[in-house]
């Protein structure tokens, strides 16, 4: 579950996030008649945030499926479909509707294979968001990819750029395993590839996923003039998790923040965090700090709201702190 | 019925609707956070139902629930204040449009998870029985709702525990962008008949048939009976929600432009009231007027109010 | 159906109760780990429809899945192993009694999550039409998955999308130990009628009833007409599982001696063939005698089967 | 969320945790007519693991409700009766099936008292299990308290002891907020009160939740003659968290493992072990150690099955490593 810029992309065009969500799928069901797609609005609306348009009427309605408004009734069937050889991709609309479907997820979906012992797989991908700062209040703007995390045998991805949303995408699709997608809602209009930062020795290592991956970014900004280099470290699947990778830059670093937009109380932020603290022990000179959504429902009123999540400036004081520049 | 109700009912819908049309407005001129679901076009339901219940009684609300929290007694000026995120509002402005609630008026809150309140309206319905009252429970959803598995579980119970709520179907031809046609299999009525659930249709445009099949099932319910559904066949005159303005990829201009002409609720309201001299239009004209000015007033205060103290953004997630 | 087709359903049934027999002694006599759910009682119901199968066609199955599995054509040798944990079981051991599945056979598994398998079952219709074949997909589900949601959900799309899916409802009068009419309300078939799902009421103590009934579903399907609900009447004749022992609290020693002596579908098969001379007492005899050794040389050979090795523990977790 | 010794019981008697669990309930309802249970087979059948039983006798039907197989359903009717003022406990048999109501818990009630500005309460409680090893297979045997220990709005509590269980449960009840309440199914017939190991310098702390505090007891008395003592730490509810207990007992012993069932990866080990490496970072010697169930569907085969859990001996292992005694 990874996307090798190497071997899949020639690319110097820009596209938005949700361009490269769209070709990634029209691609692979051009390829393969057995990927289909299910879903709430996802024909003719093209979804709520219109990622999908043009999928219908390139693909017609028997492969871009408008359902009911049925959460685990759709991730089941698509459940069997994958069972039966197909490749559905579930649409749930916002990832708070996963709480509907979690059984077929995590009971069914993530277990077929092994409780078959091998013999049978469920080659699906579910689509949702996370995210908050819409001003969609506490049912519309979660970020749930801890659950799914937890649970093996799914894997989960969370792209933070047009570049890794694409290719994600295509290997998600390809993988024999269920696969979930995070997409922030946020991000779609999001265009062009990861700016490269300059060279530099960094001081702080920035673990960061989906959007927040552009929080750390605009950070490592403006922290540059402060005299603090920072490395943003994007896992980009969380199951998969490149370990190596993180436990790599805080050895390089000493000094570690994660970030995710989940809750941060037993959430994804827990988990790196741990691996990190394991894997660098002697290395780090202060405590792995932690940055997540504030543990509230998610409020409606903009002036709370925003407080609720990491921001550019919030990730500047707590680097500022690791690194003892109060 | 006495001229002072169908006046109240007009005045009911009357408010519903100039309500929504300032949400409108506030959202078009960037003044409103978010998004809302308009209830324009399906007034009578909301009145013709809230108009049968006593204030005591329960009522769950959906995504789309302005009409349903003003219907049941709400005050404008909160609800504003509460669609800007503002202190005064209805939940101190933590909830948002999709979360209204008025506890005081039995209101147990909107829900952004569609059919998600079916069980909370049962349960409400299920403390009043237990307390020997005779409270009933109200709970509204879209035929959208009839996609989701917890309505069929919840009917169930309520027909087994002959349960005092009541399942209020607003049938507005869409879910979202989708014809409900092509998301809902069979007949349904037949649903709620399947459990033993006594059902009705009715005209959801015609407040005083929606009255009237409401205070049928509220009234069998009351007496012990148990529940009942009613379906309300209505049309939204305006977007899914307040940004879904180019609707042509889902349905025509026309058929839009026929319901506002044909069915609107206040005008067939209003219509049959001067034709049976009930009221003048004159006097129509005037309970508009004063509910205009009374929901004009009560976005002025919410416009002014403060927004809460940044320091309420972690009070109350535990009680 | 000739007199081989009638040995056959007779010899399957007869498979299924011997190797629900030598389960429940293995866990009596402490040999068997965990827990089962038998399936004695309910034989005609798997059998009766699983003949109106093809090799090729779908099944989805229950926590109480021995029949459903062998009716599809499991070899009793393979799924002892599977009960006993070892390696050589359908699912190297993974899966045990809850979630023995047979993919060669179509049987896409047990499943111990209530009505966790109706999705699938119609997902593996709905790829089998977008395949263009002709096959069909069966979900058995007990009576208690009616209280699931994710069933309504399901057939409503199957409906809508005419998908070849049948739904098998076995309704053998118990959620574990809570009488069914205590939790089920209103008509039973009308659930699925009101989707618009042709509906059949059968008796599951009558082979040939249950054959001739999924017949007419299973055709229909295959023409491509769509989804079918089959409520079999049924009854288990022993514990709703193996530890299930003293059950006088939920049902009378009465009830359970009356289905035993009159409604066994072993001997209603039996006495028919016999009364209509097809078969023969001793050709009957002749059949259980063979297919008992045949499970006992199966149970044999998966008690001297090996474990899987603890290095398998982590294996199969991802494709 | 925590039981008091002090203030709470006199107690001598041995009773066995499952009775805990009746009596705090019986207790309860005599105590407050509007508690009542609704689930599957907890009335004459009393639960599967009998538990319950007796309950129907004493308070009817109308209080110990048998209700179909609708989890969903249920806990809906429950929140929504709460909010009418009752206090309603729901029964989810296994922990697996909480699946099927996690919109109902996540979305509803943990999220009601927020949402309308503190106006509406949902004092529930929702009452199910954890825990493998009873050949049960991956639809009956796992252990989600990291996912509801990631709500806001939920609190959660994992008893470990016969007096801890009726503590909890009493609390739990009279608390104006949705409780979940997870017990391992094999803790029912346990008896008696957490034994008090001998005093002694630790030299290792065990944090463990629910059973795997017996495990961690069994490890510690393996681990004394081999000389090192172990100070088994409980935090008994993972929200509220007692952070503070945690972080005292690492700074004291300097080496710590953190023990629960649920699966290892993002799981609640990693929020403990987050916890302890910030709080107690300067005094660490070695890295947190997490021990979690192992990041596979529970397998069937009892072979299989031993392998997928933490064991006194792998506790000792684990110690001895972290002592520096290999
Ligand atoms: C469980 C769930 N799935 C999807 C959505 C997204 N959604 C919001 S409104 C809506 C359509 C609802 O249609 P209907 O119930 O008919 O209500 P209407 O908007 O027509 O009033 C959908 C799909 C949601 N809020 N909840
Ligand atoms: C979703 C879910 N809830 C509860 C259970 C526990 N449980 C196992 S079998 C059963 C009763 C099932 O009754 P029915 O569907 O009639 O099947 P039967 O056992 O009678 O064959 C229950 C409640 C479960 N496995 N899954
Ligand atoms: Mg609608
Ligand atoms: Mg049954």
């Amino acid at each position: 579950m990874t996307s090798d810029p190497a071997s899949t992309v020639v690319a110097t065009r820009e596209i938005t996030f949700g361009q490269a969500v769209r070709e990634a799928l029209a691609e692979e069901m051009r390829r393969d008649p057995t990927v289909f797609i299910i879903g709430e609005d996802v024909a003719e609306a093209g979804t709520p945030f219109k990622v999908l348009s043009g999928l219908v009427e390139e693909f017609g309605p028997a492969r871009v499926i408008d359902s009911p408004i049925s959460e685990a009734g759709i991730t089941g069937l698509a459940v069997g479909a994958a069972m039966a050889g197909m490749r559905p991709v579930v649409d749930i609309m916002f990832g708070d509707f996963i709480t509907l479907a979690m059984d077929q997820i995590a009971n069914q979906a993530a277990k077929v294979h092994y409780m078959s012992g091998g013999k049978l797989k469920v080659p699906m991908v579910v689509r949702t968001t996370l995210g908050a700062t819409r001003r969609s209040a506490a049912q519309h703007s979660q970020s749930l990819q801890a659950w799914v995390s937890h649970v093996p045998g799914l894997k989960v991805a969370l792209p933070s750029t047009p570049f890794d949303a694409k290719g994600l995408w295509k290997t998600a699709i390809r993988d024999d395993n269920p696969v979930v997608i995070f997409e922030d809602k946020l991000m779609y209009p999001l265009k062009g590839p990861v700016p490269e930062g300059e060279y530099a020795i960094p001081f702080v290592t920035i673990v960061a996923t989906s959007s927040m991956v552009q929080v750390a970014l605009r950070a490592a900004e403006m922290l540059s003039p402060l005299g603090i280099s920072a490395e943003v470290v994007d896992p980009r699947t969380t199951v998969p998790l490149d370990a190596r990778a993180l436990v790599d830059s805080a050895r390089k670093t000493s000094r570690v923040m994660v970030m995710d937009e989940g809750y941060e109380r037993y959430g994804v932020t827990a988990e790196l965090a741990a691996v990190i603290a394991e894997g660098a022990f002697h290395y780090l000179d202060a405590p792995v700090k932690r940055l997540g959504a504030m543990h509230v429902p998610v409020p409606f009123s903009p002036v709370l709201e925003d407080l609720t999540v990491p921001t550019p400036e919030r990730v500047v004081e707590v680097a500022k702190t690791l690194c003892g520049k109060r | 019925m006495n001229r002072d109700q169908y006046l109240t009912m007009y005045a009911q819908m009357y408010r519903i609707r100039v309500f929504e049309e300032h949400v409108n407005e506030l959202y078009t001129s960037g003044k409103m956070p978010g998004l809302a679901h308009l209830y324009i076009g399906e007034e009578a339901v909301a009145v013709g139902v809230c108009q049968a219940l006593r204030p005591d009684d329960y009522i769950t609300s959906t995504h789309r629930g302005h009409g349903h929290c003003l219907a049941k007694g709400a005050s404008a000026d909160r609800m504003f204040a509460e669609l800007l995120g503002k202190a005064p509002g209805y939940c101190s402005g933590k909830g948002g449009s999709m979360h209204i609630a008025d506890q005081e008026r039995g209101n147990l809150g909107a829900n952004a998870i569609v059919a998600g309140s079916t069980g909370i309206a049962a349960g409400a319905a299920f403390a009043a029985k237990r307390a020997r009252s005779d409270r009933v429970a109200v709970c509204f959803f879209g035929e959208g709702g009839l996609g989701q598995g917890i309505l069929y579980e919840v009917m169930n119970m309520a027909a087994l525990w002959t349960l005092p709520v009541i399942f209020v179907c607003e049938n507005n031809l869409y879910n979202e962008y989708t014809p409900y046609a092509e998301t809902t299999a069979g007949d349904l009525l037949a649903r709620p008949r399947a459990f033993g659930i006594v059902a009705e249709e009715t005209d959801g445009q015609d407040v005083r048939a929606v009255h009237a099949a409401a205070g049928r099932a509220v009234a069998r319910a009351r007496r012990g009976e148990g529940p009942a559904f009613l379906l309300c066949q209505t049309y939204r005159f305006l977007g899914h929600h307040v940004g879904d303005v180019n609707r042509g990829y889902y349905r025509t201009k026309d058929e839009e432009q026929r319901w506002r002409a044909e069915r609107d609720p206040l005008q067939i309201l209003m219509t049959w009231l001067i034709a049976e001299r009930i009221a003048t239009s004159e006097e129509c004209a005037r309970v508009g007027e004063q509910v205009r000015a009374e929901v004009a007033a009560g976005l002025q205060f919410a416009l002014a109010a403060a927004y809460p103290d940044p320091s309420e953004v972690d009070t109350h997630v535990y009680a």
